[in-house]
């Protein structure tokens, strides 16, 4: 490992490995993330799943990938396109190239390219033959057979071997960016204790396909400079396990147990996944037999005084609906939180989107006001997964957490949080012989808030029920005007919501020509764009909503600052209608994608370079 | 969990004027049931009462305990999840024909098959009582309601015989007006651990009159009802001399005293066989060729899911490094950045 | 019947007949309002039932009762107050004193009027007995020992005779306003054919009633002008009659048999019943185990080739939400009532009420457009759900249509049209050998209407369902830009319907300072209110929407005459956002109601004069 | 209905490429259904295949007939509104554990209830295939999933419990590679009047696999399956010396051979009995301790909810007054305004 390297250096660079579905790819993806991670690089990254379980081998849709994206400063995107393509077979090839740079890299399995894995492929000839890559660097290194003779002296089944090719391809990655071994070497050795012949196997492929690069040169080498980033200790983390763990962080902070009713459904079931393996945490999480019964559970898990929350996609959550209604005349605090997926109905099932925000706006019967929140990074799912909790524990409602596919799967380093230094929550359980005059809808103080009397607490037995209520007493009431104080008391309690959620922030200056507005899941996009814009000396605001109902308080003033604000969304414009009928004086216009997949910074930055 | 003190029924009534129809067998259910829980020996603030929309389910408004007018058909999943939360309550799902069987059902299966430890009172008048008189998925083939004008063209669910496909460990049946009995019959409800059904016949005076009249026919009832008891003969008459017994696997009546038949002929009812193959039989019993069973026909215990569900957390809690979100957060692959 | 009356001439009169549950009083309403159409008058009732199913007798809350209005000119409303109130016990008058106008009549069955049933009303004194009642005429007469009187020689039990003291009522109504008592007569002996002596008792107490009043000359009688009708034949009709039969009436016309999949539910049931029984016109009614079953049975009858619909209130729309979406995406005909009511939740479900709206615009996962179209009298359910029908059938969408508790219950006469005048419905079902390069999603000619293939013809076998299709084959495609392409042929398909329905118009001046709006079932009293203002001399126009999605091509230009628009809904403001988000540049205010009631014509008029 | 033409398999074969995992059970139940539809003398055009979601449910855009591919779930309920309203159709509902028994099974039990005249294949692999392996309500007790990572605990439906719960006229079961068997199996489907539920024990590969290893081992699946043939002896064994009989109303396992039994004692299997009760115990029997009943356990025949719509439609045409829409709006009271 002594020859001098040509390096250059770099700001940031997407990778892309692709292949099989059985080739490991999300594995080499991740342990290259995080070694980048380790070693001081920002990180962003974005898995992409074929959507069927096996598709048929070496196809196309059988094709799995991991993209990631590192950076000396911050990354928020896993990048447009790439700057490598690992590519273990030529489905692989074919399925990516459309989204490789110019003059990128391709690395790919020489040996998979035979004439059967061609034809599955649908390629009419090798492109690896004749002039058809000729606009990019092409490794065709003999991975498959390269992978077998590292293993040659170990007592293993060349099937078995093969299985490790992945770790050939990552070694040579890993030269390519100067990394160590280190890490990845521990994580073989935990991974596969058990069975230290494929530690082995592992651990040489690894190595083999590292000195492989090494020995060749290929090319000249990267550097990724060290990002300044905060001194903390770090992880990886989806979007999915951020949400649950947000939501167990808020059950351990509030000192209540974990209930968690809820029904598989792609992209949302890693929700339940994680929640289901928190037995340790004292979590209870109840598979239901639907998603009406994974809510309805938590209700009563609610009315017991669980913290409850749910869990599901878009058309599981048009079937919650109804139940929604019941949390929120009811007045008890749950969090339903819903990733969203292409639609409408089954529609696409593996792919982002965020075309459910109407549907969680107003997708029941009745006045029906729920909290609405959306998370817009994968990891910033924890912060506002906790803040769901929070918000529905202290206002007695339940609160709409809308995440997506992109976020739901993607992952980013994360500066791990100290409990203690999490906000409090306050719940409103009453204590026996707290209240001598206990009416089950009194509201606490000046606030719309009533307190939580649950079953086991003597004194407080009293009857609720979805059947409009009489004010103070909670009795049923069909008095019209009463009707009414109710209808207002549930809209004022939403309201009140608006002082305990922080000021929404401008990214740039607070007037000018154009200001920028997203929401949710397109953080990431929207920033670099904007950011890479700034830089190249355009004029140009941003502000990224999170709380979507109620709004900040200062969002009209915000709003008024701009000439023309463009909203930008990965559906037909519902954010925006929610702003025109809520700010109608301004002078929106629209960006909107709805293809299964993020934004592109390309893209955006053209948009906004056009709406000025 | 609170002291308990000796209770009388009126204890468990609301300050709620109660409004169901006059004559509505709804009323005696109630009754029965407060008398029931007045001797129960748990505190009333351990009682959770939940239903879901129709007559029946506006049952918890009327009891002075914690209480829950749920959704239509939701009222075992809601029941569900309080048990679940809790398992020290004592958790009462109160359901209609409609409640439990249309809308409901599958909540109804699920929670059979789960064995949680709720009790169940089944108010089946066999018609939507709420909405003014459809018909329901226990009307009798041909009733004629408003929207089977002509007659009902659907076969009925006998509650028994889904609770037991469905793998059930308790079912009884009763009918609304017989107070005393009912109350008993509650009584063993809560001792039973694990789900338990009770199929309440219950009289819709407005839109279903009399439909079990054959059965409570005060003069005929002798003949038509057979009340069975664990370990007892299941003999019923009015001269007490019929009785049932197996023949090639079915149940079948015969008469004591004729073709050579005495009483110690006659079948011994076990409620707590765990095979369910008689008691299905049981519940299947069709006026008027046999009695209607009532009383407990099965009775079973085996593992509750609330009580699995707490038994798991504590294991694992016991065995997992990870004791808190702290450790959570540190767990797996991590770094530091200096 | 000779003697002489004093008889005063009147616009229009409001009548409120009120009793317990088993008084009979929705009979009574009928009757009166059938007579009084048959001798020429406009009518509009409104019936209000007790919540429960029977309250306790005597009480408050078991009251029953029936509100017309009668009129010379068209009559939109039931009427604000009474004029005369008919109350058979003290709960009866004890629960509309609040409704009857300063000086009105009250008729009271004096009998009634015991200690016991006082008592039970919450009456602290007889209010018959001093100055209570001093501000209203009150004809206290014994109606329930005058009706035995009447009834002594007939072999009847008095609990018998008893039940026909209704009758004794609408006699002494009928000689208020020289009725005739024929037509009443004859309903008698049809409804008891099967039981003569019922049919002499009820006959000799309408008589005894009307002679009473004769003999007594309790008060001037009244007279209301016949109308200036349109010549036809008649009947009155409530709106969920008139929906079912528009629906039935749309299955005739395309030529298809009539499904409807549907769950029992207050206020909609009657839909279902009714279709129920058309099982002479060849209906089938599925009556499901729940509202999904409701709609899926009849999505399922719609790919079969049937004509289907399903019926439900607020709560089941909650629960169809997800299979709406399964609509939408396969391009299915498909008509779905929704009759509203309270909310949220269980919510006031025998009350009415406007909340659905957003819900049924926007309560589904994904970009889902549907159409929305909602009624606005009784009688129109039928006009509207006949078109419901057709833009279901001609164009292979779900349609939404919405009435509310109001209209379902009230009924109005209703000029009965002739099947040969309706509009043509033409559906697009292909024949055997009609295209012989069928595709499933392939569009007809410029439109984005797709064919009609059901199971049982040669030659068109397909696949349809939830995923995302490829366009023109209608294969499952998970191609990015051809989600976009698709959701945009939805949407198209939308709003090519504009093209189909009849201009916006505007009752009263096209420009001004004020231009009311509604939609749905609040016609009756935004109509009312408007044209007595401009009685009056305010200058106001209105215009009310039944095409809700798509709106109207020309909403912009009606809207755009005004300085100031005021939205009147029963609800917290919907349509107002909607119309917001439609046409931001407008000067909205709102007037909302939410009391389970509709609007009163004097809260309205007070209302409009200060927008003014 | 169209004249019906010669088919081979091939010819329900659709353009679109199979995409289940190589090895998966799905495909062999596609081959035998295809094989089995093309022997049944029905026109192509009168199938309607309509599935819910799941990997199974897939199915329909394999199939070259008309299909619907609908939502989860809902199988059963759209397949019953296409039935309903053209009883002419051949329809199958495919659709699997999760989709029929958890979200979908309140649809379950009620088209078995309304004994539509379907044709239901319950792909049964124990699992959620398409959301990548969660338990569903068939999985064994205490299996270990990614939503049970220490095991369920809960207990599992028995599909064949459940249905007779329900009021079925139809139970089949088989094995998914026994692709010769399933396609007679399904013959006798098609052939049957009223809902036929055939439950497939189909292996999952990839989360589920080899869960009826045990039952399916080439070696010991002779001691451990029992196919039943209506009117033959249920013998079974390796040395055909195995067979059940009644004891006390209860099915027990003898010997041929031993105690006196001979094969003349042995039950013979009568699927068409109207009385569920053996049917029941045969659904019921668990390996390892008994083996699994394959074949057709229950095939009675019912009116069937189609046929009685749509003759009920026919009766009350004929003496009903009113025969289109201008009767209709004329019916009842109605005025003249001249
Ligand atoms: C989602 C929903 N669907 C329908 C209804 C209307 N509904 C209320 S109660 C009921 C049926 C009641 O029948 P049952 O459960 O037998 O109760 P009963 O009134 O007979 O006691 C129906 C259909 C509703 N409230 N909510
Ligand atoms: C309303 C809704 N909820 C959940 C899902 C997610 N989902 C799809 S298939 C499935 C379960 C599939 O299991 P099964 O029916 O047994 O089919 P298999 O894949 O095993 O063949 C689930 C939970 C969905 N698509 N829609
Ligand atoms: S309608 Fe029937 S079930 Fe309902 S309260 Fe009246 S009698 Fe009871
Ligand atoms: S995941 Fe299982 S059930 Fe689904 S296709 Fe693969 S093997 Fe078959
Ligand atoms: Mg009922
Ligand atoms: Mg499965």
């Amino acid at each position: 490992m002594s020859k001098k390297k040509a390096i250059i250096e770099k700001d940031h660079v997407v990778i892309k490995f692709s292949g099989d579905s059985g080739d490991g790819m999300q594995l080499t993806g991740t342990q290259f993330s995080e070694t980048s991670a380790l070693m001081g690089n920002t990180v962003s990254t974005f898995p992409d799943y074929p959507a069927e379980i096996r598709a048929p081998k070496g196809t196309v849709g059988g094709v799995s990938g991991f993209q990631l994206h590192i950076g000396h400063e911050e990354v928020n995107t896993p990048g447009d396109f790439a700057d490598i393509l690992v590519a273990m077979n030529p489905a692989a090839l074919k399925a990516n190239l459309r989204w490789i740079k110019d003059g990128g890299i391709i690395i790919v399995d020489k040996d998979s390219f035979t004439k059967r894995n061609l034809d599955k492929a649908g390629w009419d000839k090798n492109p690896l033959e004749g002039e058809y890559l000729i606009h990019y660097k092409v490794i065709a290194a003999p991975i498959t057979s390269l992978t077998q003779v590292a293993c040659k002296d170990l007592d293993l089944k060349p099937n078995i071997v093969a299985r490790s090719k992945n770790m050939f391809t990552l070694g040579m990655v890993y030269w390519l960016f100067s990394r160590e071994l280190d890490f990845t070497k521990e994580f073989i050795e935990t991974k596969f204790a058990k069975k230290p012949l494929i530690v082995e196997a592992n651990k040489l492929v690894l190595s083999a396909g590292y000195n492989y690069a090494l020995n060749l040169q290929l090319t000249r080498s990267y550097r990724v400079v060290r990002a300044n980033i905060s001194k903390g200790t770090y992880r990886n983390i989806s979007g999915n396990t951020a949400t649950a763990w947000g939501l167990l962080a808020a059950a351990e902070k509030s000192g209540l147990q974990m209930f968690l009713g809820s029904y598989p459904i792609t992209p949302a079931t890693e929700v339940l996944q994680e929640i289901a393996n928190r037995k340790d945490l004292g979590a209870i999480s109840f598979q239901a037999e639907d998603e009406i019964a994974g809510i309805a559970t938590s209700i009563g898990a609610a009315f017991a005084g669980k913290f409850a929350a749910t869990s599901t996609s878009g058309p599981g959550l048009a079937l919650k609906n109804e139940a929604i209604g019941l949390a929120v005349i009811t007045e008890l605090p749950l969090v339903i939180v819903n990733v969203q997926r292409g639609g409408p109905s089954t529609g696409l099932p593996t792919k982002t989107e965020q075309s459910d925000l109407l549907q969680a706006l107003y997708g029941r019967n009745g006045e029906s006001p729920a909290v609405v929140i959306a998370a817009s990074t994968p990891s910033n799912c924890f912060r506002y997964a906790y803040n769901s909790g929070k918000i529905a524990l202290e206002n007695m409602t339940p609160v709409i957490l809308l995440t997506d596919g992109f976020l739901a799967n993607g992952s980013r380093p994360w500066k791990i949080p100290k409990m203690s230094e999490l906000p409090e929550i306050k719940h409103h359980i009453i204590e026996e012989e707290e209240d001598d005059d206990y009416q089950a809808y009194r509201r606490i103080g000046d606030s719309m808030i009533r307190k939580w009397a649950i079953p086991g607490t003597k004194g407080y037995e009293h009857r609720i029920g979805g059947l409009e209520k009489m004010e103070i007493t909670g009795n049923v009431s069909y008095v019209p005007e009463n009707h009414e104080v109710m209808t207002y008391q549930r809209k004022q309690k939403i309201e009140d919501i608006k002082k305990q959620i922080p000021a929404q922030t401008i990214d740039g200056k607070s007037e000018g020509d154009l200001l920028v507005v997203g929401w949710g899941g397109t953080y990431g996009h929207l920033v670099t764009a904007v950011h890479e814009l700034r830089e190249e000396g355009t004029d140009v605001s941003f502000t990224h909503f999170n709380y979507i109902f109620p709004l900040p308080e200062n969002t009209e003033e915000v709003l008024s600052g701009f000439k023309k604000i463009i909203i930008c969304e990965i559906n037909d414009g519902q954010f925006l209608k929610y702003m025109r009928s809520s700010f109608p004086q301004f002078n929106y216009s629209q960006y909107n994608k709805i293809q299964g997949l993020p934004f592109s910074i390309v893209e955006l930055k053209e948009t906004i370079k056009n709406n000025l | 969990m609170s002291e308990t003190k000796k209770y009388t029924f009126k204890d468990f009534k609301s300050d709620q004027e109660v409004r169901w129809c006059p004559g509505c067998g709804d009323t005696a259910i109630l009754n029965s049931i407060q008398k029931a829980m007045a001797e129960m020996n748990i505190a009333k603030e351990d009682f959770a009462i939940i239903s879901g929309i129709g007559c029946s389910s506006r049952f918890p408004y009327y009891m002075d305990t914690y209480g829950f007018h749920g959704i239509h058909g939701r009222a075992g999943v809601i029941a569900s999840g309080v048990k679940t939360a809790n398992p020290k309550l004592s958790v009462w799902q109160i359901t209609g024909d409609g409640d439990a069987l249309a809308i409901g059902g599958n909540h109804f299966i699920h929670e059979i098959r789960r064995n949680i430890d709720l009790n169940v009172v089944l108010f089946n008048n066999e018609i939507y009582g709420l909405t003014k008189g459809q018909y329901s998925p226990t009307s009798e083939y041909g009733l004629k309601t408003k929207t089977s004008p002509f007659g009902t063209i659907e076969k009925p669910f006998n509650p028994g015989e889904l609770v037991i496909g469905a793998g059930g460990t308790f079912f009884a049946r009763g009918i609304d007006n017989n107070v005393r009995e009912n109350q008993a019959l509650f009584m063993e409800v809560e001792k039973h651990k694990g789900i338990s059904i009770v199929e309440i016949l219950q009289n819709c005076v407005i839109f279903n009159d009399g439909v079990f009249g054959y059965i409570t026919d005060k003069k005929e009832k002798l003949d038509r009802q057979l009340f069975v008891e664990h370990g007892k003969p299941m003999i019923y008459g009015k001269e007490k001399d019929k009785g049932l017994v197996l023949e090639k696997g079915k149940l079948k009546i015969v008469k004591i005293g004729e073709d050579g038949i005495t009483k110690d002929d006659i079948l011994i009812h076990d409620a707590n066989e765990l095979s369910p193959i008689l008691h299905y039989q049981l519940a299947s019993l069709k006026a008027p060729e046999f009695p209607v069973v009532l009383g407990i026909i099965r009775s079973v215990e085996l593992t509750t899911y609330d009580e699995a569900v707490h038994a798991q957390i504590e294991a694992i809690k016991a065995q997992s490094k990870i004791k808190c979100m702290d450790d959570l957060l540190h767990s797996g692959a991590t770094w530091e950045v200096e």
